[in-house]
This record gives C-alpha cells, sequence and structure tokens, in this order.
C-alpha cells in the first residue's frame, strides 16, 4: 500500500499546522507590546539569507526524492544546518543585545516561536541523518520529504509574521 | 516473565487494547479514592481530614486522572480493540505506533504520578489557570510534572487518532464503506478528527506555560506584561472539544448497543451519523462559554452563548434517535441494557444543565459552583461512565470469552445509580445555595451540612458499585460462563470472529453489504440490504 | 437612516425577476420562492439602512451586507434554478466550456474565498468606501464570486456537484478561512478600516450607534469578525449537513 | 429546605437572574419529563416477550427526525433571545463613563474594597439601600471571582484587567460573598459580607471610615508601638492616608468590622489568637508569625480594639 505513510504524515502534520497556528497566534496577540524590541533588535538581512538557504533546502529535498539520489539529500542536510547556523547567529546577537526570553513580550514569543521550529528543523535534519546513514526506507523518505515541506511551509509564514511584518 | 516480556513487548491490536483497559482501570481505582478523600473531607463542615494544601492536590489530581488517565485512555483502549475487528481489518494501520502512543500514555500517566514524590503534586485544578499555575503562585515543581505529564498524553493521544483515522481510510473490509460504518467507528473517526485540531491547542499552551515556569517567560503572568486571558483561550479551545472528545465515542457505544438489545436497527442512522459532525463542527465554537465570567464584552460573549445553545440540537438529534429505537423493539434487560437506558436519562439530565451554563445570565449565577459539578459529572459520569459499565459488560464476552455475572451485574447497576445520582443530584442544590467548588471546607450555612453528608454517603454506595464492577469483572474471568462467538445475537462485525479472537482476527470475513452484515447472514430472507433505508 | 430606493438597483432586480419568470421554465413553486426570495433578500440588503450604516458608520453593518451579497442571495438563487432549465443552457459549447473552466473546485474555491480575502485588504477596502465605483463592483465581485463559489455545491444539475465527502472538504475549507480573517479581527485592536473608528456622520445616528446599541469602535470590528466567523461558518456547516444527509438517504451504489 | 440564594434575589439584577433561571427550570423539567416518557414508555411495552421473534425491522423515518431537529431549534432561539435581553439588563458597561464608587480588589485570599473618599476596608463591603453603585473589580496576585449570589452577577478579578458590576440591594441587611474562581490555598475562605445599609447610615459608616481614627492612649499606645516594632506597617495600613498596594488587609478601622479574615466574628479573643498563631485559623495566609509573647500580644490586641 503506497499511499499509507504519507496519510498518517500527513494527518500528523496537520496536527502540527494547528499548533504552530496556535504559537503565531501568541506571536500576534502579543505583538503590539513587542513591536518595539523587535524593529530595534532583529536582522532581517541576515534572517533572509537563511531563509533563503531554508527555502532552497525544499528544492533539493525535492530533486533527492524524485531521483533517489544521496548527493542531493546531503545538499539538504547542508542546508539545513546552515538555517540552524544561521537562526543561532540571529539568538547570539539578540543575546548580546539583551534580548531574552525572560526580558520583554518580545522575547517571550520570539525565542518561544523560533525554538520550537529550530527543534523540528533539527528532527528533520536527524531523521535524514538517519536515512542517509542507510537504516530507513523509500516510504520514510516520503514521509521524511513531507515533513520537511511543512517545516519550510510554517518557516515562511514565521519569517513574514515577525520578520516582515515588523519592517513594513 | 515470559508473559510480562509479550505484554510490554506486544503490537498486537487486542492486546494493546487490553493493556489500555487495564491501566485505566488502574487509573479508575486511584482517582476513584481521591474521590472518596474529596468526600470525606466534605462530609461535615470544617473537618480537618486533610490539609488545605493537600486537599487542593487531591482534587486537582482526581480531576486529571480521570479525565487524562482514566477516560482518554479506556476510550482509546476500547476503540483500539474493536475498530479492527468492526471494519474487519486484522490490526490497525500502524501496530507499532499502536505500541508507542499506549507506553506515551502510559508513562504519562506515571510522570503526572510521580510528583506527589517529587514536593507535591499539581494543585491548581485541572485547567491550571494562569498566572495561579505561574512560578510567583506555584512555586513547587508539581505543575511541572503536571505540563510534562499532559504533554506526553497528548502526543500519545495525537498519535493513536492518526492511527485511527489511517486505519478506517485504509483498512476495511470489501463492502464496508463509510456510510456502513458501525456507529462506534464512524464517532471513532469523527473524535479523532477532533483530536488532531484540540490536542494542538493544549500542546500550545502548555509549551507556552513550561517557557513561563522553567525559562522564566511571561505569557500568562500579567505582572510583567503577559495575558492570564490568553491561557483561557487556549486551554478553553482545546478544553472545550476536549468535552467532546470524552462523549463522542460513549454515544457510539450506546448507538451499538441499544439496538442489539432492543432488536432494531438504530432510529435514523444518517442523523445520527451527521449529527455527530455537526457537534464536531460546533464544538470548535463553544469555547468561551467557560469564560463568561470575565468581562469580555457582552456581544461577544452572546455569539459564543449562540454557539453553546446551538450544540444542544444535535445533542438532542441523538437522545430522540436512542429513545425511538426502543420503541417497536424486544427489550432484553442485559446489564449492559440496563446501564445504556440508564445513560439515555442521566445524559439527558447532564445535556439540560449544559445548556443553563449557555444560558448566559444563569451562568452568571452559578459557574464555578457546585451547580457545574453536578453538570459535568452527570455528562462524564452519567454519560461516558454509563456507556463505559454498558461497553464492558457487552463486550467482555468478546474479549476474554466469557459472559460477566448478570446477578452482580444487577448489584453493579443499581448500587452505581443509587449512589451517583445520590451523591452528585444534591450537588446541584448545593450550587444553587451558593456553595463554590474547589473549597476545603464551607461554613455550616442553613442545609450545607446535611447535603454534603448526603453526597458523601452516596459516593460510598457508588464506590461499592464500582468495587462490584472489579469484582465482577475478576470473578468472570475465572468462572465465567463460556460466551460462545455471539452472545447477544448481534449484527456488526466483531462478533463473527472467535471470542477471544485469533491473532489475525479472523479466517473469513463475512460479506459486507450493509450496515449490520451479521444480520444478513442470519436473515437471508430479509436481509438488510434489501429494506428501504437498511443499506 | 434611510431607506435608498436607488432606482438602478431596483430595475436591476426587477429585470432579474422577469427574466426568472420569462426564461425559468419546469420550475417549482419552491424554487420561484428561492430564486425571487433571493432577489428580495438582495433588495433589503442594497436599499435598507443597513447600507447607510454599512458606507458610513458600521463595519459590522457592512460585513453583515457581504455576508447577505455572498453567501445567502447566491446560494438562494441556485436553489431556484431548475434542473431542466439548467440542462438546457449547459448543452450550449460556450456556456458549457466556460461552466467546465470555472466549476473546478480550485478555481471556484479561490475565486469565492479570494474575493472574501482579498476584499478585506484594509487599503482595498478603505477605498472601496472612499470610491462609489469600487463600491459597486466589490459588491457585484461578492455576488458573482459568490455564486461560482457555491456552484460546485448547489449546482442544479446533479452531475455538476462535487462528490459528498469532497463538498465537505470544500466547504470545510472555505470555513476555516473565513473563520481566520473573523477570529482576527474579533481578537485584534480596532482600527483595520479607520473610517469606522470616528465615523463622519450625521450626529444623531452616531449617538444611536454609540450609546444607544452600544456598539463602539472596538465592539463594532469585534461583531464584524464575529459575524463573519459565526453566521458565515454556519451557512457553510448547514450545507455540509444538508449534503451528507443526503448522501446518507441516498442508496448505496452496489 | 432552605431555599438557595438564587431563589431569594435581593437586587433588580439579581431578580433577572432568578426569573430566568425558573423558566429555564421549568423548560428543561418539561423536555425531561419528555426524554423520560419516551424511554419509559418504550421500555414497559416493548420489553421482550417470550418466544416472540424478532420485532419489525424500522430504521427511521424523516418526518420525526426533522421535527425534533426543528423544534429544540425553535426553543433555542427563544432562549437566546431572553438570554440577550437579560443580560443587557444587568450587566454594566464594559468601560462606564462614569467613575467607579467601590473599588474591589481580589488578594490572596481576602477582599479590599475602597472607596472614593479614601475609605479602605477588608472583607465588608457597605452599600446603601435602594442605590445602585458601580463596582469596579481587580486583581492584584491571581484570578479571583467575586460574587454576592444574592445580589450581583459573578465577575471575574483578572490581574491587569479591571471588570465593573452594579451592586445593588432591594432590602437592608447583611449578604454573605465570596470567591469563586479556584484561587490557591485558601479559596475556600476567601468570603466576605456586603452590608446594606439604609443612606444616612451609609453616609455616616463611609464618612467615619475615611477619617484616621483615634490616636491610641494608655494599654493601646503600647500597642502602637510594638506594632511599629515589629514592621506590622508594612503589611498592614493603619490610616486612610495609606494607599499603597499591600498584601495585608487594612487595619484603619479593624474594630468596627464584623469578622476577621472573612471568618471568624472580631472579638478580642479570636484577635488575639490570630495574633499570637497567625497561620492556625487560616493556614497559609500571607502573614508570618512574629513570634510575640503573650504580655506584647495584649496591647496589640488593645491596640487592635481601639482602631474603629
Amino acid at each position: 500500500m503506497k499511499t499509507r505513510a504519507p496519510l498518517g504524515m500527513l494527518l500528523f502534520l496537520l496536527n502540527e499546522a494547528v499548533f504552530f497556528f496556535m504559537l503565531i497566534g501568541a506571536f500576534v496577540y502579543f505583538r503590539g507590546s513587542a513591536l518595539a524590541t523587535a524593529a530595534r533588535s532583529l536582522n532581517l538581512a541576515g534572517a533572509s539569507i537563511y531563509t533563503v538557504c531554508l527555502l532552497a533546502s525544499s528544492i533539493t529535498m525535492w530533486r533527492g526524492v524524485a531521483a533517489g539520489s544521496r548527493g542531493w539529500l546531503g545538499a539538504t542536510l547542508a542546508l539545513g544546518a546552515i538555517f540552524l547556523y544561521g537562526q543561532g547567529r540571529e539568538y547570539w546577537a539578540l543575546f548580546r543585545q539583551n534580548v531574552t526570553i525572560g526580558g520583554d513580550q518580545f522575547g517571550t514569543t520570539f525565542f518561544t516561536l523560533t525554538g520550537i521550529h529550530a527543534l523540528h528543523v533539527l528532527t528533520g535534519l536527524l531523521l535524514l541523518l538517519v536515512l542517509l546513514s542507510g537504516a530507513g526506507r523509500r516510504s520514510a523518505l516520503d514521509s521524511i520529504a513531507l515533513y520537511w515541506y511543512f517545516v519550510d511551509a510554517v518557516w515562511i509564514v514565521i519569517f513574514a509574521v515577525v520578520y516582515l511584518w515588523t519592517f513594513v | 516473565m515470559k508473559g510480562l516480556e509479550r505484554w510490554v513487548s506486544t503490537v498486537d491490536h487486542k492486546e494493546i487494547g487490553v493493556l489500555y483497559m487495564l491501566t485505566a482501570l488502574v487509573f479508575f481505582l486511584i482517582g476513584g479514592v481521591e474521590a472518596m478523600m474529596i468526600r470525606a473531607q466534605l462530609s461535615l463542615p470544617g473537618l480537618n481530614f486533610l490539609a488545605p494544601e493537600t486537599y487542593n492536590q487531591v482534587f486537582t489530581m482526581h480531576g486529571t486522572t480521570m479525565i487524562f488517565l482514566v477516560v482518554m485512555p479506556v476510550l482509546a483502549g476500547f476503540g483500539v480493540y474493536l475498530v479492527p475487528l468492526m471494519i474487519g481489518a486484522s490490526d490497525m494501520a500502524y501496530p507499532r505506533l499502536n505500541a508507542l502512543t499506549f507506553w506515551l500514555q502510559f508513562f504519562g500517566g506515571v510522570l503526572l504520578y510521580i510528583s506527589f514524590f517529587a514536593g507535591g503534586a499539581p494543585d491548581a485544578g485541572w485547567f491550571s489557570y494562569a498566572p495561579l499555575s505561574e512560578k510567583a503562585f506555584s512555586p513547587h515543581a508539581g505543575l511541572d510534572y503536571w505540563a510534562l505529564g499532559l504533554l506526553l498524553l497528548g502526543s500519545g493521544t495525537v498519535g493513536s487518532a492518526v492511527n485511527f483515522i489511517v486505519t478506517i481510510a485504509n483498512h476495511r473490509a470489501p463492502g464496508m464503506t463509510i456510510r456502513r460504518l458501525p456507529l462506534f467507528v464512524w464517532m471513532t473517526l469523527v473524535n479523532s478528527v477532533l483530536i488532531l485540531f484540540a490536542l494542538p491547542a493544549l500542546n500550545a499552551a502548555l509549551i507556552m506555560l513550561l517557557s513561563d515556569r522553567l525559562l522564566h517567560a511571561h505569557f500568562f503572568d500579567a505582572a510583567q506584561g503577559g495575558s492570564p486571558i490568553l491561557w483561557q483561550h487556549y486551554f478553553w479551545i482545546f478544553g472545550h472539544p476536549e468535552v467532546y472528545i470524552m462523549v463522542l465515542p460513549a454515544f457510539g457505544m450506546i448507538s451499538e448497543i441499544i439496538p442489539v438489545f432492543s432488536r432494531k436497527p438504530i432510529f435514523g442512522y444518517g442523523f445520527v451519523a451527521s449529527s455527530t459532525l455537526a457537534i464536531a463542527f460546533l464544538s470548535y465554537g463553544v469555547w468561551v462559554h467557560h469564560m463568561f465570567a470575565v468581562a469580555l464584552g457582552r456581544v461577544f460573549i452572546s455569539v459564543f452563548a449562540a454557539m453553546s445553545m446551538l450544540i444542544a440540537v444535535p445533542t438532542g438529534v441523538k437522545i430522540f434517535a436512542w429513545s425511538a429505537t426502543l420503541v417497536g423493539g424486544s427489550i432484553r434487560f442485559t446489564t449492559a441494557m440496563l446501564f445504556a437506558v440508564a445513560f439515555l436519562l442521566e445524559f439527558t439530565i447532564g445535556g439540560l444543565s449544559g445548556v443553563a451554563f449557555a444560558t448566559v445570565p444563569i451562568d452568571w449565577e452559578l459557574t464555578d459552583t457546585y451547580f457545574v459539578v453536578a453538570h459535568f459529572h452527570y455528562v462524564l459520569f452519567g454519560g461516558t461512565a454509563f456507556a463505559l459499565f454498558a461497553a464492558a459488560y457487552y463486550w467482555f464476552p468478546k474479549i476474554s470469552g466469557r459472559l460477566m455475572d448478570e446477578k452482580m451485574g444487577r448489584w453493579n447497576f443499581w448500587l452505581v445509580v443509587i449512589g451517583f445520582n445520590m451523591t452528585f443530584f444534591v450537588q446541584h442544590l448545593l450550587g444553587l445555595m451558593g456553595m463554590p467548588r474547589r473549597v476545603y471546607t464551607y461554613p455550616n450555612l442553613p442545609g450545607w451540612a446535611a447535603l454534603n453528608l448526603v453526597s458523601t454517603f452516596g459516593a460510598v454506595i457508588l464506590g461499592l458499585g464500582a468495587l462490584v464492577f472489579i469484582c465482577n469483572i475478576l470473578a468472570s474471568l475465572a468462572f465465567g460462563t463460556r460466551a460462545g462467538n455471539d452472545p447477544w445475537d448481534a449484527w456488526t462485525l466483531e462478533w463473527a470472529a472467535k471470542s477471544p479472537p485469533l491473532p489475525e482476527n479472523f479466517e473469513t470475513v463475512p460479506a459486507v453489504r450493509s450496515r449490520r452484515p451479521l444480520w444478513d447472514v442470519k436473515h437471508p430472507d430479509a436481509p438488510d440490504w434489501a429494506a428501504e433505508g437498511g443499506a | 437612516m434611510t431607506w435608498d430606493w436607488e432606482p438602478s438597483i431596483i430595475l436591476g432586480c426587477v429585470a432579474l425577476a422577469a427574466g426568472y419568470l420569462y426564461f425559468a421554465h419546469g420550475r417549482t413553486a419552491l424554487q420561484t420562492c428561492s430564486f425571487l426570495g433571493g432577489i428580495v433578500v438582495l433588495l433589503l440588503d442594497l436599499v435598507s439602512p443597513i447600507d447607510t450604516l454599512a458606507d458610513t458608520y458600521l463595519f459590522s453593518a457592512h460585513v453583515l451586507q457581504h455576508f447577505v451579497l455572498a453567501l445567502v442571495v447566491p446560494p438562494l438563487w441556485l436553489l431556484g434554478i431548475p434542473g431542466s432549465a439548467a440542462e438546457r443552457v449547459l448543452q450550449r459549447r460556450r456556456v458549457d466550456g466556460i461552466e467546465q473552466a470555472l466549476s473546478r473546485p480550485g478555481v471556484s474555491w479561490a475565486a469565492g474565498v479570494g474575493t472574501m480575502l482579498a476584499w478585506h485588504i484594509p487599503a482595498l477596502f478603505s477605498a472601496a468606501i472612499a470610491n462609489d465605483g469600487l463600491h459597486i463592483l466589490q459588491h457585484l465581485s461578492f455576488l458573482v464570486s459568490g455564486a461560482i463559489f457555491w456552484w460546485p455545491v448547489l449546482a442544479p444539475v446533479e452531475p455538476r456537484r462535487l462528490a459528498p465527502l469532497a463538498a465537505v472538504v470544500y466547504l470545510f475549507g472555505a470555513c476555516t478561512a473565513c473563520s481566520l480573517l473573523g477570529a482576527a479581527l474579533t481578537f485584534t485592536r480596532p482600527g483595520w478600516y479607520p473610517a469606522y473608528l470616528n465615523p463622519t456622520g450625521d450626529a444623531g445616528t452616531l449617538r444611536l450607534i454609540r450609546t444607544g446599541w452600544g456598539l463602539d469602535a472596538r465592539t463594532d470590528q469585534q461583531f464584524g469578525g464575529l459575524l463573519m466567523w459565526v453566521p458565515g461558518c454556519l451557512v457553510y456547516l448547514s450545507a455540509i449537513l444538508a449534503r451528507v444527509a443526503a448522501w446518507y438517504r441516498a442508496p448505496e451504489p452496489a | 429546605m432552605p431555599l438557595g440564594p438564587v431563589f431569594t434575589p435581593h437586587s433588580p439584577e439579581a431578580q433577572a437572574m432568578s426569573a430566568l433561571f425558573g423558566a429555564f427550570l421549568v423548560l428543561a423539567t418539561v423536555i425531561f419529563l419528555i426524554v423520560a416518557g419516551l424511554v419509559t414508555y418504550g421500555i414497559v411495552r416493548y420489553r421482550a416477550r417470550a418466544g416472540a421473534g424478532e420485532p419489525r425491522q424500522t430504521f427511521g423515518s424523516r418526518g420525526l427526525e426533522i421535527t425534533w431537529t426543528a423544534i429544540p431549534l425553535l426553543i433555542v432561539t427563544v432562549l437566546f433571545v431572553f438570554t440577550v435581553r437579560t443580560m443587557a439588563s444587568i450587566d454594566a458597561p464594559l468601560t462606564p463613563d462614569q467613575p467607579a464608587d467601590i473599588v474591589i480588589t481580589g488578594h490572596q485570599w481576602w477582599w479590599e474594597a475602597r472607596y472614593r473618599n479614601g475609605a479602605d476596608t477588608a472583607n465588608e463591603i457597605h452599600i446603601p439601600v435602594g442605590r445602585r453603585v458601580l463596582a469596579r473589580i481587580e486583581s492584584v496576585d491571581v484570578i479571583h471571582d467575586f460574587w454576592v449570589p444574592q445580589l450581583a452577577r459573578k465577575m471575574d478579578a483578572v490581574p491587569g484587567r479591571p471588570a465593573y458590576v452594579w451592586l445593588e440591594a432591594d432590602t437592608a441587611g447583611t449578604y454573605s460573598g465570596t470567591c469563586s474562581e479556584f484561587c490557591g490555598m485558601q479559596h475556600a475562605w476567601m468570603r466576605f459580607e456586603v452590608i446594606a445599609e439604609p443612606e444616612a447610615d451609609f453616609s455616616a459608616w463611609l464618612a467615619r471610615e475615611a477619617i484616621p481614627p483615634q490616636p491610641p492612649s494608655g494599654d493601646a499606645a503600647e500597642g502602637a508601638r510594638i506594632f511599629q516594632q515589629q514592621k506590622c506597617g508594612d503589611c498592614h495600613a493603619v490610616s486612610p492616608a495609606d494607599t499603597r498596594v499591600l498584601p495585608g488587609p487594612p487595619l484603619t478601622h479593624i474594630a468596627s468590622r464584623r469578622l476577621l479574615g472573612g471568618e471568624i466574628p472580631n472579638t478580642a479573643e479570636n484577635l488575639t489568637h490570630w495574633i499570637l498563631t497567625p497561620q492556625s485559623i487560616k493556614p497559609g495566609n500571607k502573614m508570618m508569625d512574629p513570634r510575640l509573647s503573650a504580655v506584647d500580644v495584649g496591647p496589640l490586641s488593645a491596640y487592635m480594639e481601639s482602631l474603629r
């Protein structure tokens, strides 16, 4: 049964979508009191660069699934890692400006939302790593790819809400 | 040791189902003991049987246990056991996920109870309103255990919901179309969709609460710019669908049991099935009725009041359909049927008192009093638990191969009915007299002591009834009459399997051409598929 | 606050009714009621004080107006069209082609939901209040996109309708979209559409609204969001239930 | 059996709620009797008879199903109309255009009532009979809920989110109230009283509360010294001029109050007991044990008694 794994994954992602919707909702809820700090401390240019990396990783993932190629999957892994590195740098820059999760409402909502998302990216990377080490099956790759596209799509929304909306 | 290893490593849906049910039974005993402690403390005004802080832990754990460690797992257990059998499948779609989700819920429960030994159990009530649940007001670790335990339980529940949907979507026997699903399976399906949309709201709220408590974020503490109301919204966006998550599978059980013992098909399958959909949709638009006592604005509140009243309609449709199924039947009063009929009446009371809370000015008087306590016990005990007793008597023969004892069943039934109504009916009156809920003691105002004492006596009787139930299970496991495959002369596919079923469930799955495949087999002269409305 | 018997609207409605009565052969009494009822509702929606309120004072009145245009009138019309008449028209190649193109679920869904979402972009909405031509376009677009949206659900010709479960997903998706927008309007600060913050209308009317009805700018936006969210969803839900109930009644194919 | 406060309302607001509840009760009883009748009829008339075969198989009836969908729909529509009308008649505006007459603040686990003239008291709210006053409900810590069953709607006291209720009584008397949202250890005893008195008495009380108490003399003066020495004033106000937000209830005119802690009668004996062992009567409250000797407690108690 070919469709089995993706249906389960799709349903799981539906649940995840609602989950992220609630977290993004909290960010928007507090946006009024968080905006000043956000505009002062976020680095739009940097974030744009690593966002592009994450989006590119969806393309490499798609090629990897289509061609069944380990090279493309390796590229996905690398791009995902760059994204996490970029986000780590953003966190570090914020810490240095004394913006932390225990600071104001911006810190609270920003770090919770992006932190949870980063955990999802990390999970995806680990799954890919397991797969590349030869332990996974073909059907697992379909599911992981689906998960990866989802995590990227969520980031597009987060990027729009957290970064773009702050600077327009 | 061999046996233990088998149970721990099993991926068979029937064994996992039994594990769920046994776990739930153990937690039911624990939750029951907590209930007894509550009633003992409240039996007279001014008692010091429990210290205030202990009492608050006990009622918090009672609620959390009964909801997350009893009702949810036992419903999942019946589902995991029965759904594959009822649709003619050999197992769930993902057997290993099935085992994983059970163990997630199991350890979630264990984690919750470890809190007792780690500096105190959670004590902010089962909905843990912020900022009371924040570190500033609940500094000990109980609430961290609560949030982490619920995250595990929630993840497990989501996993099993995914598993149910995929199983029902992809593993039905030939001829078992969506429109022919047994109503229990249909309601489990709808329920699983509800879970997928509702649980993430809880998970998000818990993550935010944990951020607050462990990382010093300020989602919910007003003093630092957070919003206590946000917690209420998020919790109840989960919490109200949760009420239906706990009651829909029970509706499904009743929809199986009443027809079989009335010897008639359910009255208006289509209406019962589509009203379930209506409930599922509406249940996302009613959460604010838990917050009517907050000043949210009249327009805002009115709209949610309208939705909350509206949801009574599809629920009422079901009550009428079940009652009408009785009429014209040939009713056999087994213990299962007794509980099912009692369910109709008790649940109607709980449903009607629920409409009181949708009627905003009444809510402004009675919310957070004992009237609420009475109301939701009529829904969750009079509704779900009565349906579960009925289901236990009905499906025990399939699971164990033996009938439960009917004589003990009668004792079980009457003790529970009398004890339950005695405990909780008077609590309506206490609410009307102004007794708030969640108090560890109360002033000796006129009438309060007497009614509380009645309630406590009722609880003792109810407890005895529950003990008789457990004795009946144990005794029937050992000495019960052999049941045969189909003791009730029933119509859904599970009764075509052996009792207990073979590891692969069926040797051959009977042909499915209508909603009652076994009726068709037994009555080749008047099969359902030839009848108007039967196919 | 008065009735505004705008001649073009009345003429349009009369023409529509006449056209229906003339062309729609084989209609039942119920269908006639439905179609003409749709016209009456449309008329009330556009000429009654709701229109004045919507244009100048209340966002919520405007939501109500659009709600009727997109979710009430088109379904009533579609239900009023007799199947035989529709079939005759659809036999023409070109009509059939257009129908085929527009009734693809993706297209019709995007038309309905997209129109609704697009007009609520603050700049566009404000422009529509300020500019009469744009305002008329807005109302027409709600009617037309509403009709396109509802066609796959309520088409007079059964084979042109979506399969029952597909229809459930289709409608549920629309319900989710309008819930999200409604919830956003409900839970966020007022001022999405600045014209409604401090309306420049007649002082007496304004006093009636603000103190008599208790609708301040905040409540107004909240009410508008709730109207979109709750009654909007109830329309979709009713359609879903009707479709499912009909499905359960129909015999299972062997 | 005493009737509950829901059935003995003493303000127009409570009467409106009561009337709606009465109507609802009748409606719910009728519906329950219909269901119970149908079920009873079913199980009595159609119980299985020996030797009877399977009954006639019927699958439903569309007419009936539509009827029992439509009628409840109608009922809830009517109920909704009454709900909205009653709401409008009892609810205070979300943002009133007049200042509140009383600011009522929930603390863990006592209620503070501050009047516009500066009078500040605890667990005892005075109102004039027959005149509607506007109360503003606040909280300084967790969520509480202000509830006087015979007089007014419940209102949650949410920190950072003040709300308003109308408070009114049509008869002079003492009405008991309580916190109705779980707020921690002593939620049970977060009780208070509303005392409705004739306009003249109320005005006199209000004026008295707003002026500082008589300076203490004799034993009480010694008590005042101990009060200061023990830093009791860090948590308790003893003058209406003291407007700090404090964790302990104001003691400015404590001797004129009926109850201690909203719980026990305000007698010298109880007061002494409370001061000696602050955690014995309402365990968990925020008062630390000053570990006073019995010798010190006497004057302190006398000082309290002098604060009228």
